[in-house]
């Protein structure tokens, strides 16, 4: 019951809200969006306290790999929530009853994905998110968001209509083999009964319709474009949680063609995704100008990491299960930052923007640390599993993919440490003066760097074995 | 029943073909409409025997694809006053050269699929080309409605594959598919609108703002 | 340190000044002159130090400091030398370093003392000091080195003592490459044409001689001193280079270098009466060349 | 340990309360000296204790994290730096509390001296860190507080770019240091150093990497060339006392890194070691040579740090040499002449930056061109000053000559033996030029700043700073002379470390070094000088010495600026290196002046940065904002994935 209320409750709210005539205007009812993040928050908690039996006949189950996107998701909900409350102090969306609906609306969608156990359920919960997140990147109304909109619109869509093609496939490849279709379990147990050249393929286009949602190169040229333009607190729950889900969608699969041993197959196009998404990550990260499209290409290098961890297997597979969770709390922490800095400055970008030292003193302390964070330096969370990742790749027997991941990195550190630090440091533009910046924008920022740092230096017990039986889930190992 | 299944397929494919060649957005979508209408016969066309199952789908598919979706692009290009595509990135002659060209590659694909036993031998080579061309619609028109039908096209070719696995993707599954579907293109629909009041034209490809 | 040792450091420091002037004097000869006595720098040395001392207003500490330092580093410095050819007066492991040590310290109180003095003359003159003296040390450590290698010894009493006697035999040829090039470094660190002409009377062209211009009375007298000193110092490492006297009872050793000492200074005097002086530029590569004849003799040994 | 442990937390308190109490900077102030003050000594008591043959226990603390538990331990190579650390630490952060006085109320002093804190901290850490992962944290914690320092007048462009060039050199190297551990540690889970010790030897090809991975990774800290670029740059960039820092001990973590991979490597094999002997060769001439065509006194000084880490390699590379083909003595005394210029450098390079530090708050200028005569308008920083740079160019009876002593005789020592070994004695005449060009350099250093005229009127107002800025570097001065006049106290323990880091070999116990002999010859020394001018000045006594203007060789009209300036001086030596001493020569009719840059930055790594720069914006063109093209990609990816579906997959 608790996993459908969890991925029914935040629609239940959504509904009013949408519809009650209360809620026109600009006004956004804060009060039930923090409800209801809070509710959902809390039953989460209660099923990492008590594991819950499967429901609907085994369509809806919380296994490791879906609690920690579940979780992921939820704590980032949360803190977004109470970032609104300072953002709504500066800035008014044009509806509020939009803003709001569409972001429980993610919520709902984003918890279906997390728990689905039937890849049709799973696909259709990945539609949802994407629909129901592209009013938000709209909110700004202007052109700029509407062109981004258009597009992140029809290449997601694109994407996932191939992802639909893929699940048809790996039915197709389950004809005449015991079980209920296309429900995880029965998929995982009966693997080896599966029609490889179905299953290849069913693998193929769902790496390619998850991975466009994910944001892997070639496949990634929505990301800047919406995360530059959607409100930064919208493109910090993309960045967290949207693109989790997503990862989740490509790791169902993978665990399922891990299961049927078609590993040698499987392993090395997530290996030349990852690669070639940190290569253009880094390409388009030199000389970059503004933070929040920086951020976005960082994402896609992040992204690259995860299938790369994904594609290294042994305890690569527990390496990009760590870093699923650093990357979407590091993801969080610096776009709600970043949010804080258009607020003040109205904009992110090197030109307007500099000396934030100076006027934001707690945003640029920040954004420098995240800077350090999000490029994998110790002693953050990222480090733990940019590190494992790259042991995976040596151990693995790839010492080419090490040399060019590490390549990668240092190319990136040095483009966004250019970037974020210009902007840090340095004499403030004279027209601008100190905004005080109100704690409802500083404390969630500084909560989850708070909780990156832990992760850096100690993992709590249910969430390092949760993380272990996921990777093992994926055919790695913990290390 | 089963060259009945045939004939709609094969007047699918023609469909296709219709909208690739055609110039001006209204036949455009009334090809998709038609299409619409031809895959809401196929659930029962292919299915072994007739059930409830396939008719609601079946319904439910033309209810969606050949008249609501319809109706709303034909609305959009109303608002817009605008005819006919003009000048596509490729010509028409050219796609509809492209489009017999992915014809041929879907049914040799098909041909060497390890197809399931007792289907419709159709079936799968005209949801491949189908979706082959959504594809070619998608990349080579100007015009964001295009596109819309295209992505509508693309996902009639998923559909019908979908089609092989009738039994396997259980019914409220189907439908769920359907309603994305729906509000996907809506939402598309909507942003066109937009689209259309901002840059008072269709012309997608005028969104170049945001580059790197 | 024995006795002995001290007795004939004693005496070398006595000796010291008589060598530049039978320098001079070999020159005079050759050259058709009388030329001074052969004493003449004790005179001059008396003289200076019942002269007052006249120092520039713009000098510290620094400048009254050189003068004592340059002299006591090679007083310190000759401490290490075996002048019998057995033994010094003072000697440990690795002590060729302390000797370039104190050479180094002698030059750069003398070049600080220089500066101080804020003339652009002896500015000049410090930085053709210490331009040579860069070339200079490696070369010195090169015939160390070869030493080393020959005798498997690092102190100098060692190099220059009983296992260099024993080392002849094996090493001969590396061994008088080494001397040839100590030579050379006699001749540069002293100043000697080719590479400074001490007679001059033209600034722009002295080295030693420009950086001691500000220097008057008892301060000149040290300098004077400690140069005759220096050279008396090289002429020991070349003397006890090629003669070996191990084997000879101390008083004749001694005599056996002093003769040498001797030799030394009238073959300085003929060079620099046969040769001319060498543009600066050049001094480098003069350097270079006999660092080169040592490094000669090391990959002889090195094999 | 736990006496160790105290003291780091006093350090921290330290900071926190110069951070903490900004209202009350004097409180502030006194609290901060006294905990800093306090946290060093309890620090030093273990160290010492260890130096002299005491042993602890490492300490474990079990983690919740991936690579096993912490451990830290302190022995005697550890404490060769934490004895470096503390010292330099405190002299850098007393002389800070002077030196930042008047930045206060428009820049946030206390966070500085925190900052300060918690990097001398961190350095502690490093060097007692036993496990991968407590090293890396502290290394980058380290490297990053160092940034935050150097950026710390972050308004001026050339200050922001020195810190970018330094942090991405930094960064680069943490993730060497990754690969490192990671191809050492292999398949292994305990990343603890005492299991990566334990996974010694190795095959030769993975032996091979990881040596060149930890010669790259520490050498781009310690500012090897052509590792160094960063080096000049951030040293110039940063306020006095950070530089005196990162120049005494921060460069010295690239060392320590190298010492330790040796100790838990065992013998390299002898191209290892026939590489550092060369690099060390490299970096010390080249260092000094574009030390020489220097005009700021502190990228000058940062050249010479690049000199010194060369010649510390001479003794890495010597040891290594010694380990490689069995000659246990050799190896020993080239570990512990490193370990011993190690602590030398670390004394007079502060000494030195304190002291330019000094010269640049009572002038305002880090141009020496425009200072002269200082001598008599600050004595007591000139005395200092003048000791520092005897010591650096390795004059008796100073410091700089022990350890300098130590590593010619581990060069000097390969003579005897019967292998490809006596090569190495090459390496000394590398070590002599140093120091002959050293000597020029420092002359000219000295000469110029605080000796002659002043050459410019803020020169000719300087006086002596506060007493604040006066203390520490005459306190560490009396370090230099300390350590140069009883190389007996010195020099054991640095053979004990030397034996550590040569795999525990007998050699620190009967030392074959006459440190004895050593001693006698500096006490004498020193004994010699003071008797010589005590004599002097008795008998200077008798006449009054009389004053008169400088001898200008009959020409009546000197004027300061016709004193011989830095460029004068130095261009007839750089100018016999023209080919790479990097400088670029004007002559005018009025002047004639050098300006220097630094090769290697410039015509190395900033083009081929530049290069990749290009290259990306080129790339950058796939990007256009056309949808339909975005939608090619997505297609182009399918069919790639399907073409490899045929090959891959001979399913179909």
């Amino acid at each position: 019951m608790r996993l459908l209320v969890i991925c029914g409750l935040p629609l239940l709210v959504a509904v009013p809200v949408l519809v009650l005539p209360a809620f026109r205007g600009r006004r956004v009812p804060v009060a039930l969006l923090a409800a209801a993040a809070l509710a959902h928050l809390g039953l989460v908690a209660s099923l990492w306290v008590a594991p819950p039996p499967p429901e609907l006949g085994g369509w809806l189950a919380a296994d490791p790999l879906g609690m920690i996107v579940l979780t992921l998701t939820s704590v980032l909900f949360v803190v977004t929530v109470t970032y609104t409350v300072g953002y709504l102090r500066h800035e008014k969306p044009r509806s509020g009853r939009v803003f709001a609906g569409c972001l429980l609306a993610f919520l709902s969608a984003a918890s279906v994905v997390a728990l689905a156990h039937h890849l049709a359920l799973l696909w259709v919960g990945m539609e949802a998110t994407t629909l129901s997140v592209a009013p938000l990147v709209f909110l700004r109304r202007d052109r700029r968001s509407l062109e981004a909109t258009w597009k992140y619109l029809v290449i997601s869509s694109v994407g996932i209509a191939l992802a639909l093609l893929g699940t048809f496939f790996l039915a197709s490849a389950q004809e005449g083999v015991p079980g209920r279709p296309l429900v995880l379990p029965d998929l995982v147990a009966h693997a080896r009964e599966l029609h490889p050249a179905w299953l290849r393929a069913a693998f193929l286009f769902l790496l390619v319709g998850f991975g466009t949602k994910m944001g892997l190169a070639p496949m990634h040229t929505w990301k800047p474009d919406a995360y530059g333009e959607a409100p930064s607190l919208v493109s910090g729950l993309m960045a967290g949680a949207l693109t989790g889900c997503a990862f989740l969608g490509v790791a169902r699969v993978t665990e399922v063609v891990m299961a049927a041993g078609l590993g040698s197959f499987a392993q090395p196009v997530l290996v030349g995704f990852g690669l070639v998404s940190l290569a253009v990550a880094a390409v388009f990260i030199i000389g970059q100008s503004d933070v929040k499209r920086l951020l976005a290409y960082s994402s896609v290098e992040h992204m690259g990491l995860l299938v790369l961890g994904l594609g290294l297997g042994g305890v690569g597979a527990y390496g990009s299960m760590l870093h699923l969770v650093n990357n979407g709390l590091a993801k969080g922490w610096m776009f709600l930052v970043t949010g804080n800095i258009v607020l003040a400055t109205g904009s992110s970008t090197a030109a307007r923007a500099r000396g934030l030292v100076r006027t934001l003193p707690a945003s640029a302390a920040l954004l420098v640390l995240g800077l350090f964070a999000v490029t994998g330096s110790p002693p953050f969370g990222l480090f733990m599993s940019e590190f494992t990742i790259l042991r995976a790749a040596i151990d693995a027997g790839h010492p080419w993919v090490a040399v060019v991941m590490l390549l990668m990195l240092a190319i990136i550190f040095v483009g966004m440490a250019a970037l974020v630090l210009g902007i840090a440091l340095g004499e403030p533009p004279s027209a601008s003066l100190p905004v005080r910046e109100s704690p409802w924008l500083v404390a969630g920022p500084a909560a989850l760097a708070a909780t990156v740092l832990m992760l850096g230096v100690f993992i709590p017990g249910p969430l390092q074995e949760v993380l272990a039986r996921a990777a093992v889930a994926l055919g790695g190992s913990a290390p | 029943m089963r060259n009945a299944a045939q004939l709609v397929l094969l007047l699918v494919v023609l469909s296709d073909l219709a909208i690739l060649g055609t110039t001006r957005l209204s036949s455009c979508i009334r090809g998709v409409a038609a299409q619409g209408l031809l895959l809401g016969l196929l659930p029962v066309l292919v299915a072994p025997q007739v059930s409830v199952h396939a008719v609601a789908l079946g319904m439910g598919t033309v209810l969606v694809k050949a008249i609501v979706l319809p109706w709303f692009l034909a609305r959009a290009i109303r608002e817009a006053a605008v005819r006919r595509e003009i000048e596509p990135m490729v010509g028409f002659i050219a796609s509809q050269l492209l489009g017999a060209l992915a014809l041929a590659l879907a049914f040799a694909i098909a041909a060497r699929l390890p197809l399931p036993a007792l289907q419709q031998p159709l079936l799968v080579p005209a949801s491949l080309a189908t979706v082959m061309i959504g594809f070619i619609v998608l990349t080579t028109r100007r015009k964001a409605i295009t596109q819309v039908v295209g992505y509508l096209i693309l996902e009639n070719g998923i559909y019908l594959f979908g089609l092989t696995q009738t039994e396997s993707v259980p019914f409220l599954m189907e439908l769920g598919v359907l309603l994305d579907v729906f509000v996907g293109v809506f939402v598309m629909g909507i942003v066109v609108f937009h689209i259309n009041r901002e840059f008072d034209s269709l012309d997608s490809t005028r969104l170049r703002e945001l580059t790197d | 340190m024995t006795r002995e040792g001290l007795a004939a450091l004693g005496i070398l420091g006595l000796a010291a000044p008589a060598l530049s002037g039978v320098v001079v004097k070999t020159k005079s000869l050759l050259t058709g002159r009388r030329g001074p006595p052969v004493l003449q720098l004790y005179y001059d040395l008396w003289k200076l130090v019942r002269k007052g001392t006249v120092y520039s207003r713009t000098t510290s500490w620094i400048f009254r400091a050189g003068p004592v330092v340059v002299l006591a580093s090679l007083v310190v410095a000759a401490l290490f030398l075996p002048l019998d050819g057995r033994e010094a007066p003072a000697s440990f492991a690795g002590d060729l370093v302390a000797f370039a040590g104190l050479l180094a310290l002698g030059r750069f109180a003398l070049v600080l003392a220089g500066l101080d003095t804020g003339s652009s003359f002896e500015g000049m003159g410090a930085s053709r000091e210490v331009t040579i003296a860069s070339f200079a040390e490696p070369t010195l450590f090169l015939c160390f080195i070869a030493l080393v290698l020959a005798t498997g010894d690092t102190s100098l009493a060692g190099m220059l003592g009983t296992p260099l006697a024993e080392a002849w035999p094996r090493a001969g040829a590396s061994l008088s490459l080494v001397g040839i090039s100590l030579f050379v470094l006699l001749l540069a660190e002293n100043c000697r044409v080719p590479v400074d002409d001490p007679a001059t009377h033209l600034e722009l062209t002295m080295i030693h001689e420009v950086i001691v211009l500000d220097h008057s009375g008892p301060d000149l007298a040290l300098i004077l001193y400690g140069s005759a000193l220096k050279l008396a110092l090289f002429g020991v490492l070349v003397v006890s280079v090629f003669v070996p006297r191990a084997g000879l009872s101390g008083p004749v050793a001694l005599a056996v270098l002093f003769l040498g000492l001797g030799v030394v200074a009238v073959f300085v005097g003929v060079v620099e009466s046969a040769m001319a002086r060498l543009r600066l530029s050049r001094v480098p590569q003069l350097l270079v060349g006999a660092g080169a004849l040592a490094l000669f003799g090391i990959v002889l040994q090195l094999g | 340990m736990t006496l160790f442990a105290v003291s780091l937390l006093l350090l921290v308190m330290a900071g926190a309360a110069a951070a903490a109490l900004r209202r009350h900077p004097a409180l502030g102030e006194r609290l901060f000296r006294l905990l800093f003050a306090a946290g060093s000594v309890t620090g030093a008591v273990p160290a010492l204790a260890v130096l002299g043959g005491a042993a602890v226990p490492d300490v474990r603390l079990a983690t919740r994290a991936p690579f096993g538990a912490w451990v830290f331990g302190l022995d005697s190579l550890s404490a060769v730096f934490v004895l470096a650390i503390l010292i330099v630490g405190a002299a850098c952060a007393f002389y800070g509390l002077a030196y930042l006085d008047h930045e206060r109320g428009h820049r946030a002093v206390g966070a500085a001296h925190l900052l300060l804190a918690l990097l001398v901290t961190a350095l502690a850490l490093a060097v007692t860190a036993r496990a991968a992962v407590p090293f890396l944290i502290a290394w980058e914690v380290m490297a990053v507080l160092a940034y935050l320092l150097v950026v710390f007048e972050h308004e001026r462009p050339e200050v922001r770019r020195a810190g970018l060039i330094y942090l991405v050199a930094t960064h680069t190297g943490t993730l060497l240091l990754f690969a490192l551990f990671a191809a050492w540690a292999g398949v292994g889970s305990d990343f603890s150093f005492a299991a990566l010790t334990a996974h010694a030897p190795f095959s030769e090809g993975r032996g091979a990497i990881i040596l060149a991975l930890a010669l790259v990774a520490f050498g781009l800290k310690a500012g090897v060339v052509p590792l160094h670029v960063w080096l000049p740059e951030a040293h110039a960039a940063a306020p006095a006392h950070v530089s005196a820092l990162m120049s005494g001990v921060v460069i010295k973590m690239g060392i320590y890194g190298l010492m330790r991979a040796l100790v838990m490597f065992g013998a390299p094999p002898p191209w290892w070691g026939w590489t550092v002997l060369a690099l060390g060769a490299c970096s010390g001439v080249l260092g000094v040579v574009w030390a020489l065509a220097q005009h700021d006194i502190k990228r000058l000084l940062a050249f010479h740090s690049v000199e010194n880490i060369g010649i510390v390699l001479l003794g890495i590379g010597a040891g290594a040499l010694g380990l490689a083909y069995g000659h246990p003595l050799i190896a020993v005394l080239g570990f512990a002449g490193a370990a011993l210029h190690t602590l030398n450098h670390a004394l007079f390079k502060s000494l030195l930056f304190l002291g330019a530090g000094s010269v640049i708050h009572a002038t305002g200028t880090r141009d020496i061109d425009r200072l002269g005569g200082l001598a008599r308008r600050m004595p007591t920083t000139a005395a200092a000053f003048l000791v520092g740079a005897a010591a650096i160019v390795g004059l008796p009876p100073l410091n700089g000559f022990v350890s300098e002593w130590v590593v010619y005789q581990a060069l000097l020592r390969g003579g005897s033996a019967h292998d490809a070994m006596p090569r190495a004695v090459l390496a000394a005449v590398a070590l002599a030029f140093m120091g002959a060009l050293a000597l020029a350099c420092f002359a000219k250093v000295v000469g110029v700043i605080y000796l002659g005229t002043p050459r410019d009127p803020v020169a000719d107002g300087a006086r002596e700073p506060p007493r604040g800025m006066i203390h520490p570097p005459v306190g560490l001065a009396i370090a230099c002379i300390v350590i140069g006049l009883l190389p007996i106290a010195v020099v054991p323990p640095a053979l004990r470390v030397g034996s550590l880091v040569a795999g525990g070999l007998p050699g620190g116990a009967g030392s074959p070094v006459a440190s004895v002999g050593a001693t006698v010859f500096t006490l004498a020394l020193a004994v010699g000088l003071l008797v010589a001018w005590a004599v002097r000045r008795a008998f200077g006594r008798r006449a009054r010495p009389a004053l008169a203007p400088t001898w200008g060789c009959a020409y009546a009209m000197a004027t300061p600026r016709m004193a011989y300036t830095a460029s004068s001086f130095a261009a007839p030596l750089i100018g016999t290196f023209r080919s790479f001493a990097g400088f670029r020569a004007d002559r005018t009719v009025q002047a004639f002046a050098t300006h220097a840059f630094d090769p290697v930055l410039e015509r190395v790594f900033l083009p081929a940065w530049h290069a990749i720069e290009s290259a990306a914006t080129r790339l950058r063109s796939v990007q256009r904002g056309t949808l339909s093209l975005y939608l090619v990609y997505v297609g182009a990816a399918v069919i790639g994935l399907l073409f490899y579906l045929l090959i891959a997959g001979r399913g179909l």
